[in-house]
C-alpha cells in the first residue's frame, strides 16, 4: 500500500464520517457521466460557463435550490460548505445541523458535506447530472475532498494560500501546504480513471484592495503547485477589482503568463482556464443597486473573456441569499451574456507591460528562495513578506503593503513592504496617486475605497 | 475605558474588525483586539485579565445565533462580569430577519446593546451614551 | 411687425389656446432660472446627465411622476406628449384627457401639452426648478413648441426628418421642413433673451436595423438646418444599436464630423453635445431582463463618452411604466454610472474609417444636390432615396435599403438602394454578411435580427 | 381568403404591420395592408370594397381602447359586415392591464378575437380555426 494510501485510511476513518469504500468509489468515478465534469464542459463550451454560489444545512434546502438553478439554465452548480466544516469543526457542524433540522431556522451559513456524507450527497449531485463546483475555505481539506470526489463533485476550489490567508487566523502555513498536495495528488489520481478533475483556485482572496500583482503571483503559484501533481485541469482566477480597464489587463496578463508558466514546467498538457468573480468585496445595502453591479461584472467578464464566472445575489449585502434570488442572478446573467454582442477588443500596453514587471519580480523572487521545494519557496515567501495580502486575518501574513485607488479607481500599491515591486513599477503606480495627502486622510480614503461599491 | 473586542466563533471577516479597532482608538478607548475566528471562553477570560469595561462582540458569518445562545450559560460560570457593558454587532442571523425579534433575542442572551447590520458610528453613539447613564464614561 | 411674429400670431390664435401673451412669455423666458436651462448644465457637468421618459394625461399624474423622479435624483425631467397631440388632433386629446380625468383610467399615452397650457403647465416646470425637455414626434410642431417655451421647458427634441420618417405615413415632407424652420428660429430667438435653449435630434429613428452610416448623417443634417438659423445649443443622438463596439464606433464618428460640419458653416460658437437612448427596439417581456438591457445601455454609453443618457424602463414591453419603475431605472442608471470606474478607450479604426466615408458619401450626395437651399436639398434627398431609413411608415421614403446583422451584430447594409454608399464600404459591408443564404432565411434573419434583445 | 389590415388611429408602430403582411401572405391569405395611422371608416370602407372576410387591426400605442368604444355605433351604421370576422391585436391598453379583462371588454366592442400582447403565429392559428369553424376557410 502505497503512503498515500496509507494516509487516505488514516484520514477517512473517523468517527464523522461512515465505512469509506475506497474500490466502490473509484468504480463510481470511472464510470460517472462525462456532465458532471467541467472539465469536459470547458473543452466543449461555446459560451461562458454560469455559476453561482449556494449552501443551506439541509439535504432538502440543497436539492430545492438546485431544482431552483436548472429553472434558471445553470451551467455549473455550486456547493458551498458551512464554516464549521471549512475549520474542521465536525462537531458544531453536526450539532448545527441537527438544531436547524428540528428548529427550522439555519444555524449553519452553508452545506456540511462530511455530516451528511458522500452515500446521502452524491444521490442529489447525479440526479441533476450537471457539473459540481466545492466551494469551501479550508486549509485542511483533506476528508472534505475525499467526500466530495465520492460525492460526484469534480471540481476543487482553493488552494494551500488562497484558502489559507483570507479564511484563516492561526492555521500552520507549511500544514496547510502539505494537506493541499495530498488535495491534488488524490485529485490527480482520480483523473485518470475518467475525465481530469478540475482544480480551480480562489484569485478573490480579501476581496478588499488586494492589487492585481499580488492575486496573479499566488494564482500562478498555485497552479504550479497542483500541475506539479499531476492535475491536468486547471482554473485561474480572480475578482471584480472596481476598474474595468484594470481587470481587463489583468485578465490580459494572467492568461499570457499562466500559459508562460505552465510551459516552463513542461506541462503545456494541461488545461488552463480562467475564472471571473463578480465583485467579492462590500455590497451596496440597496438590492437594486446590488443587481446593477451584478450586471457590470458580467459585461466586465465578458470582456476579460473569462471561461466562467461566478455570481453574487442582490442579498449579498444581508445574509445567506435565498433560493429564488440565487436562480434570479443565473437567469439574468445567462441573458446578458447572450445580449453582450460586439464587445471590443481592449489592449493597455503600458499597464500590462507595469504589471507583467510586477508578476515576473516577485515571482523570481520566490524561485530564488533557496529551499528546495516550490511549496517550502512559496511558504518562506509568505512568511518573509513577499508575498503579502491586504487585509488577511492570518498572524503569518505581513501586513505592510498598503494598497489605495487612484482618480479612475485602480487599485495602486503605495507602500511596498517587502514585496519586490521593481522600482519603476513602484514609481509608476505611487505617481498615479495623491501622496501629498496626511495619514488620517488616507485611512478615510481607504475606508471609503473598501465601501466603493455601496 | 478598556474595550475587549473580536470577531466570535469561526469567523474570519476582517475588514470591520480592523475599522473597529481603528474608530475605538480614535475615540480615546484602551483597545484590546482579539481579532477574528474568537470563541467565547477567550473574550470573558480577556475581559477578566484586561479588568475591560466593555466587551464589544462582531459576528459577520452568521454564526452569532449559535454562540448567542451559550452566552447565559458560560457568563454564569465567570463572577464579576455583571457591570461590564456587553455589546455585539454585524450580521446577527444568517439569512435575513426581523431587526426587531433579533434585538429581542440577544437582549436575552445578555447584551446590553444589539447592533444588527447598524452603521458602526451609530453603534459607537450608542455606546457612549450608555456609559455615560451608568456613570463610567 | 415681422414674418416671423405674423406668422406667430396665426398659429397661436387657435381654439384650443387660450389668448397667448407674447409680451410676458418673452419677460417671463429672460428672468427665467438658469436651472431650467439645460444648455447650462451641459456646460457645468460633470458627470453624464440622466433623463427618463414619461408623460400621464393629468397634471395632477405629471406632477407625481416628477416627484419620483427628483427623489430618483434625475437630472432632465422629460414631458413627453400623447400621439393624438403629436398628430395635431387637439380635438381627440381633449375628449381623451376629460375621458382620463372621468374614468380613473388613461386613455391618453402622454401630457396633452397644447390642451393644459402654457400657464397651467408652467407651474409645474418651475416649481420643480429642473431642466424639462420636450419629447413628442410632431412634424408641425408650432404650437405645440410655443407652448412648451411659455412653460419653461427649454430643451425640444426632433427635427423635420426624425420627427417625421419614423412618426408619419403620409405628413407632406416639405410642409415638415418648414414648420421646423419655424421651430428653429422661435428657439433661436428665445436663446438670445437668457441661455440658449437647447435642440436635440431623434437619432433612434424607427429603431429598427437602421444603419449607423443614415443614421449619422440624418443627426448631421438636422443639427446644420437648426444652426442655420441661430440655434447655439444642439445635441446629436443615436441609440443603442446592438452590438457593443459598433455603438462606440458610432459615437466616435458622429462627434467628429458634427464638430467638422458645423465648423464648415462657420458655427463653432454653437455647442454640440452627444445623447445615447438605451435600447429603442422590441424590448424582453421578462422584466428582470429589461433591467439588464437597461444597464448594459448605461455602461456602453459611458464607453461612448455621452453628455447624456435617457432611460427605458422594465416595463418597456407592456405598455406606459408606473412612475415607480420610471423613477426606478433613474435610480439605477444613477448608481451604475457612479460605479462605472476605469472605462477603457477603445479606437477601432477600421470600423471608423469605413463609416466616416459612407457618411461623407451621402453628405455629400446632399449638398449636391442643384437645389438652393439645404432644406431642399435633403427633402430631394428624401425623395429620391439618397436618404433611406429602414421601416419608415412614410410613403415617401424609398424603402429600398435592406439591412440585416452580421456574427458580431453590428447592423450591415446589404443593399442600398439608392444609397451613394461608397463601393469599397459596401463591399466590406456585404463580406461581413453570409448572403448565400436564399430570400425566406434572410427574412427570417431579419425577423430575429429585430428580436435580438427578447 | 381576403384580410383587411393595418393599424388603427394615429398610432405609427409600423414593424408589427411589417411582419403581419408577410405571414399573411405566407399562409395564402390575399392581404389589403393599409399600413399605420388608418381610421375606423377606412378600415370599414375598405372591408366593403374588397369583400374581404376578415379585418384585422393592430394597435400598438395604446390608442385602442378609445377606438374601441367607437366600434359597435359605427359598425352599426355598415350593412353586410356581420359575417365579417374581426380581429385585433398588439398592446390594446395604455399601461399593463389585466388580458381577461381586456379581452372581454373588447369582445362587447364586437371584436371576435382579441390578441393582447399575443405572440402573431398564434394569434393566427386562431384564425384558421374559427374560419374553419365558421365554414369560410
Ligand atoms: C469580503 C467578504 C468575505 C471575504 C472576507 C475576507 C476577510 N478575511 O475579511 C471572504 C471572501 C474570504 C468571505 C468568506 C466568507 N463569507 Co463573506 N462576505 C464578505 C462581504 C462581501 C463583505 C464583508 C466586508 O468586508 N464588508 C466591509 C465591512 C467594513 O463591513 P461589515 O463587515 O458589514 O461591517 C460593518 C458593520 O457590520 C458594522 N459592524 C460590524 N461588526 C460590528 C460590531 C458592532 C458592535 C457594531 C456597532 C457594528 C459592527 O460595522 C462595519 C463597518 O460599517 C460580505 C457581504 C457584504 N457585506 O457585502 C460577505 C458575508 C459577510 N459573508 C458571508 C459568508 C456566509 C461567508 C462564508 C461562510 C462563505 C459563504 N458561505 O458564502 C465565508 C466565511 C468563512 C468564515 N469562516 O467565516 C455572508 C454572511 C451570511 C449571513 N450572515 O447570513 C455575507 C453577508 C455574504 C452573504 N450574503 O452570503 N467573505
Ligand atoms: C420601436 C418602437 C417605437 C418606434 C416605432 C418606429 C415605427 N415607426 O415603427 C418609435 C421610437 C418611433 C416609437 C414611437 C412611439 N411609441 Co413606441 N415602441 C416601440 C417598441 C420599443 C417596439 C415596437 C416594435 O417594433 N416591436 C417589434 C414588433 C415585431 O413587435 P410588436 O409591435 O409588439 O408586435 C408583435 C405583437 O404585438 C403581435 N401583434 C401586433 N399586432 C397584432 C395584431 C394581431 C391580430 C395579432 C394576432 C398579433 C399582433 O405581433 C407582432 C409580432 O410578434 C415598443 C415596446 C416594445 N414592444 O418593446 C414601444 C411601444 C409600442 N411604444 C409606445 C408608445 C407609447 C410610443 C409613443 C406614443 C411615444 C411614447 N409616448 O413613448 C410613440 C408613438 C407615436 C405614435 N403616433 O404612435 C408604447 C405603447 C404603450 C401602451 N400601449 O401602453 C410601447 C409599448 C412602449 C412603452 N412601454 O411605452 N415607438
Amino acid at each position: 500500500m502505497s503512503l498515500l494510501q496509507e494516509e487516505r485510511e488514516i484520514i477517512l476513518s473517523n468517527e464523522y464520517v461512515d465505512a469509506f469504500d475506497f474500490a466502490e468509489v473509484a468504480e463510481f468515478v470511472s464510470g460517472a457521466s462525462k456532465n458532471l465534469f467541467i472539465s469536459h464542459h470547458f473543452r466543449e463550451r461555446d459560451k461562458m460557463l454560469v455559476q453561482p454560489r449556494g449552501g443551506f444545512p439541509t439535504y432538502e434546502q440543497q436539492y430545492a435550490l438546485y431544482e431552483f438553478f436548472v429553472d434558471a439554465n445553470v451551467d455549473v452548480l455550486p456547493l458551498t460548505v458551512d464554516s464549521n466544516t471549512r475549520l474542521n469543526d465536525y462537531a458544531t457542524a453536526k450539532k448545527m445541523l441537527r438544531l436547524s433540522e428540528e428548529n427550522d431556522m439555519d444555524m449553519l451559513n452553508g452545506y456540511p458535506l462530511v455530516t451528511h456524507g458522500y452515500r446521502t450527497t452524491r444521490k442529489m449531485i447525479t440526479h441533476f447530472n450537471k457539473p459540481v463546483s466545492l466551494r469551501h475555505g479550508t486549509p485542511d481539506a483533506r476528508l472534505l475532498i475525499e467526500t466530495a470526489i465520492a460525492s460526484g463533485i469534480f471540481e476543487i476550489e482553493g488552494g494551500p494560500i488562497t484558502y489559507l490567508l483570507p479564511y484563516s487566523k492561526n492555521f500552520p502555513l507549511d500544514k496547510a501546504f502539505l494537506y493541499w498536495k495530498y488535495v491534488e495528488r488524490v485529485c490527480a489520481n482520480y483523473s485518470q480513471l475518467n475525465e481530469p478533475i478540475n482544480r480551480e483556485s480562489f484569485g478573490p482572496l480579501t476581496a478588499t484592495l488586494v492589487p492585481p500583482a499580488i492575486t496573479i503571483v499566488i494564482q500562478l503559484l498555485e497552479m504550479l503547485l497542483s500541475l506539479e501533481e499531476g492535475v491536468k485541469s486547471f482554473s485561474v482566477s480572480f475578482s471584480q477589482q472596481g476598474s474595468m480597464n484594470q481587470d481587463i489587463v489583468t485578465g490580459a496578463v494572467i492568461k499570457k503568463l499562466a500559459n508562460h508558466y505552465a510551459q516552463q514546467i513542461g506541462c503545456d498538457d494541461a488545461m488552463i482556464n480562467l475564472v471571473y468573480h463578480q465583485w467579492m468585496g462590500a455590497f451596496p445595502a440597496n438590492e437594486d443597486f446590488a443587481e446593477q453591479l451584478i450586471n457590470l461584472a458580467t459585461v466586465i467578464a465578458s470582456m476579460v473573456g473569462a471561461d466562467k464566472i461566478i455570481t453574487k445575489t442582490r442579498q449579498e449585502a444581508t445574509g445567506i441569499p435565498t433560493k429564488e434570488a440565487n436562480a434570479k442572478t443565473v437567469a439574468d446573467t445567462q441573458y446578458s451574456l447572450r445580449i453582450l454582442n460586439g464587445l471590443p477588443t481592449v489592449v493597455d500596453e503600458e499597464e500590462e507591460e507595469i504589471l507583467t514587471l510586477e508578476v515576473r519580480a516577485i515571482m523570481e523572487a520566490v524561485f530564488n528562495d533557496p529551499a528546495d521545494t516550490l511549496w517550502r519557496k512559496v511558504f518562506n515567501s509568505i512568511k518573509n513578506g513577499i508575498i503579502d495580502v491586504p487585509f488577511s486575518p492570518h498572524i503569518i501574513n505581513q501586513n505592510e503593503m498598503i494598497t489605495i485607488r487612484d482618480a479612475r479607481k485602480n487599485i495602486r500599491i503605495i507602500e511596498r513592504g517587502n514585496v519586490p515591486i521593481p522600482e519603476r513599477c513602484y514609481e509608476y503606480e505611487r505617481s498615479q496617486c495623491d501622496l501629498s495627502k496626511d495619514t488620517t486622510s488616507i485611512v478615510n480614503d481607504i475606508i471609503h475605497d473598501i465601501g466603493i461599491m455601496q | 475605558m478598556k474595550v475587549v473586542t473580536g470577531v466570535v466563533g469561526n469567523d474570519i471577516h476582517v475588514v470591520a474588525n480592523r475599522l473597529i479597532d481603528l474608530s475605538l482608538r480614535a475615540r480615546g478607548y484602551e483597545v484590546f483586539n482579539l481579532g477574528v475566528n474568537t470563541h467565547l471562553e477567550e473574550f470573558f477570560d480577556a475581559v477578566v485579565e484586561t479588568g475591560a469595561e466593555v466587551l464589544m462582540i462582531s459576528s459577520l458569518n452568521g454564526e452569532a445565533e449559535g454562540w448567542g445562545r451559550e452566552v447565559p450559560l458560560l457568563k454564569s460560570r465567570y463572577s464579576n462580569l455583571d457591570d461590564v457593558i456587553m455589546m455585539i454587532g454585524g450580521n446577527l442571523v444568517v439569512g435575513s430577519g426581523n431587526t426587531e425579534d433579533i434585538v429581542a433575542r440577544y437582549k436575552k442572551y445578555g447584551f446590553d446593546l444589539v447592533c444588527h447590520q447598524m452603521d458602526l458610528n451609530t453603534g459607537l453613539d450608542m455606546l457612549q451614551s450608555l456609559s455615560e447613564e451608568r456613570g463610567i464614561a
